[in-house]
C-alpha cells in the first residue's frame, strides 16, 4: 500500500498576480489596479528598498558575529514591506509579524531598536504608539485579532468616513501563509467582514513556513480566502512595488472611507533560510531559490530606475553613502544596546508591583548582587 | 448578585466613555444570567457589543480596543469556555505590558460565570481560576457577595491591569444589601467571622458553604475564622497570616480540582511562612482530581459542609 | 453621534437555496441537484421526522416536569437531520453538535440514551463505535477537528476510492451557524481542503446562534465559506428533506470517492427557543418565528404524500402508534435511567486509576456512604 | 537526548503501524531541533505528517485519528506555542474518556520542547507544566536523561491515556548512556543521588542543576539527595515521602513561576503527610512570578545552583 498524501484537486487555473512592473524593470498597466505614475516616489521607493535589504543584511553579519541570537531575514520580501509601507498615513496602524523589517524602517523607527528583541536585551524594543507601528509578534496569527480591535477603536472614534484625510484612519495587519491556517486569523477575517472594520490584511506568501510549503496550508491562492467571508482579496506580484503600493493604497484608502477590509496576496519569496538558525537546504531545493532570485524586487526597481532615467546618478551615489551609515549605525548601536534591568521583569508584570513580588525581587537583586559575580553564594 | 453586576456595569459605563462591554449574547439577550441585562438599550450597540461566537476573537480584539484606549468589559460565557481565548490571554493580554516594557498597558476585564452547583451539564461548572493565578501579568479577583460584586466589578474595570473576574454563579441569585459607599481595596481579603480555633479559607462559591460550616462547628463549640479571599492574584496573605498566627490552624475549601488548586498554594505559604506556628497541617477540601461529573453527583463531589466540618476536625485533632 | 454598527455592505444577490419540494409540498427539480426520486423512501423519511419531533416534544415535557435539566429543541430542523442521515452508510462515522436528535434517531440509538446527558446521570450516554455516532459535543466547533483526524484516518486506512460500497467511507461532521466563527471550524477546513479528506460539513444555519442572528457572524450565506478554502459549498432549502438528502448523498459519495470534502448550508430554523433555558421573545420578534412555522418541513412532506398518495392511510395510523409507543417509551425510559455511580468520575478519569485518586475514591466512598445521607457527619 | 528521542520515536513507529507522528515542520525538516530526523524518509509522509500551522487542528485532529484507531504522537513546536490548543487538550483530549464512561481511549501524545537556558526569543522558554498537571485526564511527564527519553517516550506512546510529553529542551544535546534492556515504570520517581541531610526534589530541566548543586552542597559536607520526579501527573509521592521521611527536609526545584507551580503541590502534600516528619519548611526554588524575561537576564533569573544551595542553607537552618 504506497499510498501518499492524496492528490491535489483540480483547481481552476489561478488568476496570475497583478503585476506593474515586470522582472526586467518595464512598466505595464492592469485595468484591475490602476495607479498614477505621478504620484509616487519611485527613488524613495528605491532608498527604502535598499537600505531595508542593506539594514536586513548587516543584521545578519551581526547575528553571525554573536551579537544577535537570531534573525528572521527579510531578503527578497522589499517589494512587499516597502510597497506596503509607502501606501501608510502617519496615523495609520500597523500590526506586523516578526519579519517587517522594512515596515519598521519606512516607519521611522530608529533600526538599533529592531536588534534588541534578536540580541536578548528586550522583548519590545520600541513604542509603538509613537510609530504607530506595534511591537513585533512571535505567536503566529495572533496580532491579527488586535487589529480587528483596534479597528473596532477607530469606528468608535469615528476616525473612518469622515472624509479630512488627517483624520480617517485605517489599520494594516501583516501575516505571513503560514499564518493563514491559524484558527485566530480566520476569526479576524470573521470579524472584519462581518463589522466591516477599517482594516487591510497584507499577506506575504512567501511560498514557505518554515519547512512547510505553502500546498500545505491550503491548495488554492491566499487572496481567494478573503470570498469566503464576504470581502475583497487581491493577489500581487509581490517582488513588484508599485503592484504592492497600488494594491495597499487602495486597500487602506477603502477602508479609511468606511469600505470594510480587503486582503491583499503578496506573491513572493523566502530568499534566505527561516530564520538564522533555519537550514533551508534541507526542504527545499536550491534551484528554487535561484530561481526566485532572478526576479529580486530590488533590482527590478533599479533596472527601471537605470533605463528610464528617473532618478540621477547622485540617488545612487548618495544612497551607498547612506547605507554605508546605516551598516556603521547598526554595528555601532547593536553593541551599545543597553543590558537589560534585572529589575524590569518585576516592574513591568503589572502596572504597580504587588507586595508579594516585590519581596521576589528584594531577594533577586540581593542575590544578583551578590550572588554569581564573585562566584561565591551569599 | 446579578442585579449588584449589572449596577457596578451600568456605573462603570456613566462613568467613563471609553469602557465598553463585549461578549457572546450579552446585548439583545442581556448575557445568559442577565447579567448585562437592559444595557446594551441604555448606552447602545456600539458599547454593549454582540460579538461573532469566538472567545479569541473577544479577547483578541479586546487588546486591540485597549490599545486604542477603550476599556473592554469581556464576558466569556462559561467557565468551560475560556480556553478557545487561552492563547490571547496567556500569550497576549498578560505579557504584553511588559513585553512593551510599560509602554503598553491592557485595562480589559474578562468576566467568567464559574463554579458549580447549579445542575448545569458539562462545561458549565468548571473552576480554572488556577490556570489565570499562575499566570504572572493576570489579575484574577472573585466575589462573593452582592455588596463585593457591585464595588469589585467597578474597581476592576478601573484597575489598568487586566483582570479575569470571576463570578461564583451559584450565587447569581443571592441577595443582599450593597452599600455604595464603602468599597474595600481590590486586592484585600476580608475576614467574614472572626474565630479563634480555625482559620477556614475560602472564595467566591465556597465563602457561603464556608460561613455555613463555621456556625455548624460553633454548635460544637468550635470557633471558626472564615477568611473570603476576593483577590487570587495577587493575594492577601497577610492578612490571612495574621489570621493563622492567632489561631494555629487552617482549612482551604474550593472547587477547583485537589492537585494544583488554589489550596495547594496557600499551603505552601503558609507552612513555608508560618512554621512554626502552624499547629497542624494545612488541610484542602476540594474538588477531586477528575472532571466535573454529571450534575446528578455534583452535590457530593463539591466540597461541602460536612466534609468541611470533617477537615476542621482533622485540624484540630492535631 | 448616533452612530451604530456599520452598515451592512452590499452583497451580491446570494444564490436562493435549492429546493425540489416547496412549501405547499409539490415536487421541483434543479439541475444543480439532481435527485432520482425511485431511490427515495419517502414514507421511511417521513416517519423519522415525525417521529423526531415527537422525541422533541415529549424531552421538552419532560423538562417542563423537571425529569430533564435542559432540552435543546430541533423543532424546526428535522429535515435538515432526517435528510442528511438518510444519505448515511453503515459504516460512515457522525460528528454532532448537541441538537442532533433526528440524526442520532436515524443511527438506531435508544432514544433514552439522548436522556442521560440532560437530565445529568451522564455526560455521554451511548457507544460511538456501536453506532458510528459520536457523542454530543458541547463546546461549540470542537468536533469538526475530531472529524476531519477521524477522515485523515479513513484516508490511511485505503477506506476511500476502492469503489467498494462496504468499505468506502465518509465522515459526517455537523454544526450551527454561529460553529462557522469558531477558529477551530476553519481550521477543520483549512485541513480538509489541503488535505482533500472524505468529510462533509453540514452546517443548520437555523439563522441564530443562541441570541445572535446570523449576521452577527457573517454577511454572505454560510456556503460561500468554503469556497475561500477551495472546496464546493452547497446551499439547499434545510425544510426540504429531499433537497437535504439529496446535496448529503451528493457529498457523502463525493467523499467516499476520494473526491474530498464539501460544506452543506441548510437554510433552515430553529422554531424554539436556544434551550428550554432560554426566552427567544428576548431577542426576536414573534412575525419571524410565525413565518417560519408555515415552511414547517414536516407538514410539506405530508402534504405531499396525502397530495400524491405516495402512502397509504395505514402509514399515519401506524405512524400515531408508533409515536404513542415513543413518547411512552421516552417517559418510562427517563424515570428508568441509572442514577451514576458515585465512583464513576474516579474509575473513568485514566485508563487505570493512579494511586493517588484511589486514595480520593476512598475517601469519597467513605463521605458518600456514612456522610450525608443520615444528616450526620463522619 | 535528541538521538534518544529520535531512535525511540523510530522504535514505536516501528513496533506499531498504528503509531504516526505530526507537527509543524516534523517531517521535511526532522523538527526544528531534528527529534523525527530522517523519519519521514524511513516511514513515509502518511505516518510522518507536516500539517499546517494551526495547533488546535494538531491536537483536534489527534483526537479523531485516536478515534480511528491511531495513536498519533503530536509535536508542539514549542511550549509558548500550546495555547492555541489549549480548548482541544483541556476540554476534548482530557475529558472524553471520562465523558465516554471509558468507551473513548485517546492514545495520544503530545510532545513538547520546553524551559528555558537555551537564549531564545519570547515564547521559546517556558514551563506550562502546571495547566496540565492540573487538568484531569492528562498524564504529564518529562525526561532528565537520554536514556529516560528512549524509553519514556515509548511508554508514552503506548500509554492508553493522553500523555503530555515535556522535553527539556536546554538538554536536548546532552550525552549519556542509553541502555535499551532497562526502563523504569513510567510514572516512578527515581533517586539520582543518594543524601541523608535534605531532599532534593527537580524534574526535566532542573535535575542537572540539582546534582550540580548536591555535588557543591558535598565539598561543604552536606549529604543531598536528589529525586528526579519524572513524571507530574501522577506523581511518586511515595518515592518522595521515603526520601524525605528519612531526610526531614524538602527543597523543590522548577523553571516555571513561584505561584501554583509544580513546588506548590509538592510543598502541600508533604507539610500534610509528613507533618511530624519535616524539620523544616519544604522551599521552593523556581522562577519568579513574572513573564520569561529576555535572554540576557535569563541565567539569572532561572532557579541555579546558587539559589539552591541558599535554599538548603535555609532548610537546614531550621
Ligand atoms: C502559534 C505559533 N505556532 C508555531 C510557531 C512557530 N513558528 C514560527 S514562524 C513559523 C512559520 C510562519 O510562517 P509564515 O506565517 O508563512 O511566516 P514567515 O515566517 O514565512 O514570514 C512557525 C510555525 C509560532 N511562532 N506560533
Ligand atoms: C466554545 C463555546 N463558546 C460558547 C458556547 C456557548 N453556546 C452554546 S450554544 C451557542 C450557540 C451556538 O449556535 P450555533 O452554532 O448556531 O448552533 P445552534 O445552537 O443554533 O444549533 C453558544 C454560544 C459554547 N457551547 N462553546
Ligand atoms: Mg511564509
Ligand atoms: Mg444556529
Amino acid at each position: 500500500m504506497a499510498r501518499t498524501e492524496p492528490a491535489p484537486p483540480e483547481t481552476p487555473p489561478s488568476d496570475a498576480p497583478i503585476q506593474l512592473l515586470d522582472p526586467a524593470g518595464n512598466l505595464s498597466t492592469d485595468d484591475r489596479l490602476p495607479l498614477d505614475l505621478a504620484t509616487v516616489d519611485l527613488a524613495a521607493l528605491h532608498r527604502d528598498m535598499a537600505l531595508t535589504r542593506r539594514l536586513d543584511t548587516e543584521a545578519i553579519a551581526l547575528q553571525r558575529q554573536g551579537e544577535l541570537g537570531l534573525w528572521p531575514s527579510l531578503r527578497g520580501q522589499e517589494a512587499a514591506q516597502v510597497g506596503a509601507a509607502h501606501a501608510l498615513r502617519r496615523q495609520d496602524m500597523v500590526f506586523p509579524t516578526y519579519r517587517e523589517h522594512g515596515v519598521a524602517w519606512c516607519r521611522g523607527l530608529d533600526p538599533v531598536a529592531l536588534l534588541g528583541l534578536f540580541r536578548g536585551t528586550t522583548l519590545g524594543g520600541w513604542d509603538p504608539y509613537a510609530h504607530h507601528f506595534n511591537l513585533y509578534t512571535l505567536v503566529i496569527g495572533a496580532q491579527t485579532l488586535h487589529a480587528v480591535g483596534y479597528a473596532m477603536g477607530l469606528h468608535r472614534d469615528d476616525s473612518t468616513g469622515s472624509g479630512d484625510p488627517d483624520r480617517d484612519t485605517a489599520v494594516l495587519a501583516f501575516l505571513g501563509d503560514g499564518a493563514l491556517s491559524e484558527g485566530e486569523t480566520n476569526e479576524a477575517f470573521i470579524w472584519a467582514a462581518a463589522q466591516n472594520l477599517p482594516v487591510v490584511f497584507f499577506c506575504q506568501n512567501n511560498q514557505w513556513a518554515i519547512s512547510a510549503p505553502y500546498s500545505v496550508q491550503s491548495r488554492i491562492p491566499a487572496a481567494q480566502r478573503a470570498a469566503g467571508y464576504g470581502f475583497p482579496g487581491i493577489r500581487v506580484d509581490g517582488n513588484d512595488v508599485l503592484a504592492c503600493l497600488a494594491a495597499t493604497r487602495r486597500a487602506l484608502h477603502q477602508a479609511r472611507s468606511g469600505g470594510g477590509p480587503t486582503l491583499i496576496e503578496a506573491v513572493t519569496y523566502r530568499v534566505n533560510a527561516h530564520t538564522t538558525a533555519d537550514d533551508a537546504t534541507r526542504y527545499r531545493p536550491a534551484a528554487e531559490t535561484e530561481d526566485w532570485a532572478a526576479r529580486d524586487p530590488l533590482e527590478r526597481l533599479e533596472a527601471h530606475l537605470r533605463s528610464t532615467g528617473a532618478v540621477t546618478d547622485d540617488h545612487f551615489t548618495d544612497l551607498e553613502q547612506r547605507e554605508r551609515d546605516l551598516a556603521e549605525q547598526l554595528r555601532a548601536g547593536c553593541r551599545e544596546l543597553a543590558e537589560p534591568n534585572p529589575a524590569s521583569p518585576f516592574e513591568y508584570t503589572y502596572a504597580q508591583m504587588p507586595a508579594d513580588l516585590r519581596q521576589q525581587l528584594r531577594a533577586h537583586l540581593e542575590f544578583v548582587s551578590t550572588g554569581p559575580q564573585d562566584g561565591e553564594r551569599q | 448578585m446579578v442585579k449588584a453586576l449589572n449596577d457596578g456595569l451600568r456605573q462603570a459605563l456613566t462613568d467613563d466613555p471609553k469602557v465598553l462591554l463585549m461578549g457572546e449574547d450579552i446585548g439583545r439577550l442581556g448575557g445568559v444570567f442577565r447579567v448585562t441585562d437592559g444595557l446594551r438599550k441604555e448606552f447602545g450597540d456600539l458599547r454593549v457589543v454582540d460579538t461573532p461566537l469566538g472567545e479569541a476573537g473577544i479577547v483578541g480584539a479586546a487588546i486591540g480596543l485597549a490599545m486604542r484606549g477603550y476599556r473592554p468589559v469581556c464576558e466569556l460565557q462559561f467557565d468551560g469556555f475560556v480556553y478557545p481565548a487561552a492563547n490571547q490571554i496567556i500569550t497576549q493580554l498578560a505579557k504584553l505590558r511588559h513585553r512593551s516594557a510599560g509602554r503598553i498597558s491592557l485595562p480589559v476585564v474578562i468576566r467568567i460565570p464559574y463554579g458549580g452547583g447549579i445542575g448545569s451539564i458539562e462545561h458549565h461548572s468548571e473552576s480554572p481560576e488556577t490556570y489565570f493565578a499562575h499566570t504572572a501579568g493576570l489579575k484574577v479577583v472573585t466575589c462573593s457577595t452582592p455588596h463585593d460584586a457591585f464595588h469589585m466589578i467597578q474597581q476592576a474595570v478601573a484597575d489598568d491591569d487586566p483582570v479575569v473576574f470571576l463570578e461564583p454563579k451559584r450565587h447569581y441569585w443571592t441577595k443582599g444589601e450593597v452599600d455604595s459607599a464603602l468599597p474595600q481595596p481590590l486586592e484585600q481579603a476580608v475576614i467574614r467571622r472572626q474565630g479563634t480555633d480555625v482559620t477556614l479559607i475560602a472564595y467566591g462559591p465556597t465563602v457561603p458553604v464556608a460561613l455555613e460550616a463555621a456556625e455548624a462547628a460553633a454548635e460544637e463549640g468550635r470557633s471558626v475564622e472564615v477568611v473570603d479571599l476576593r483577590s487570587l492574584s495577587p493575594w492577601d496573605i497577610t492578612t490571612v497570616r495574621a489570621s493563622v498566627h492567632r489561631t494555629g490552624r487552617a482549612v482551604v475549601v474550593h472547587e477547583a480540582a485537589f492537585s494544583h488548586g488554589f489550596g495547594a498554594e496557600v499551603a505552601a505559604r503558609l507552612q513555608d511562612e508560618e512554621f512554626h506556628f502552624l499547629e497542624a497541617p494545612v488541610v484542602r477540601v476540594t474538588g477531586y482530581d477528575t472532571p466535573y461529573p454529571p450534575s446528578r453527583l455534583e452535590s457530593d463531589w463539591l466540597p461541602g459542609v460536612d466534609r468541611i466540618l470533617n477537615a476542621i476536625d482533622r485540624s484540630l485533632s492535631y
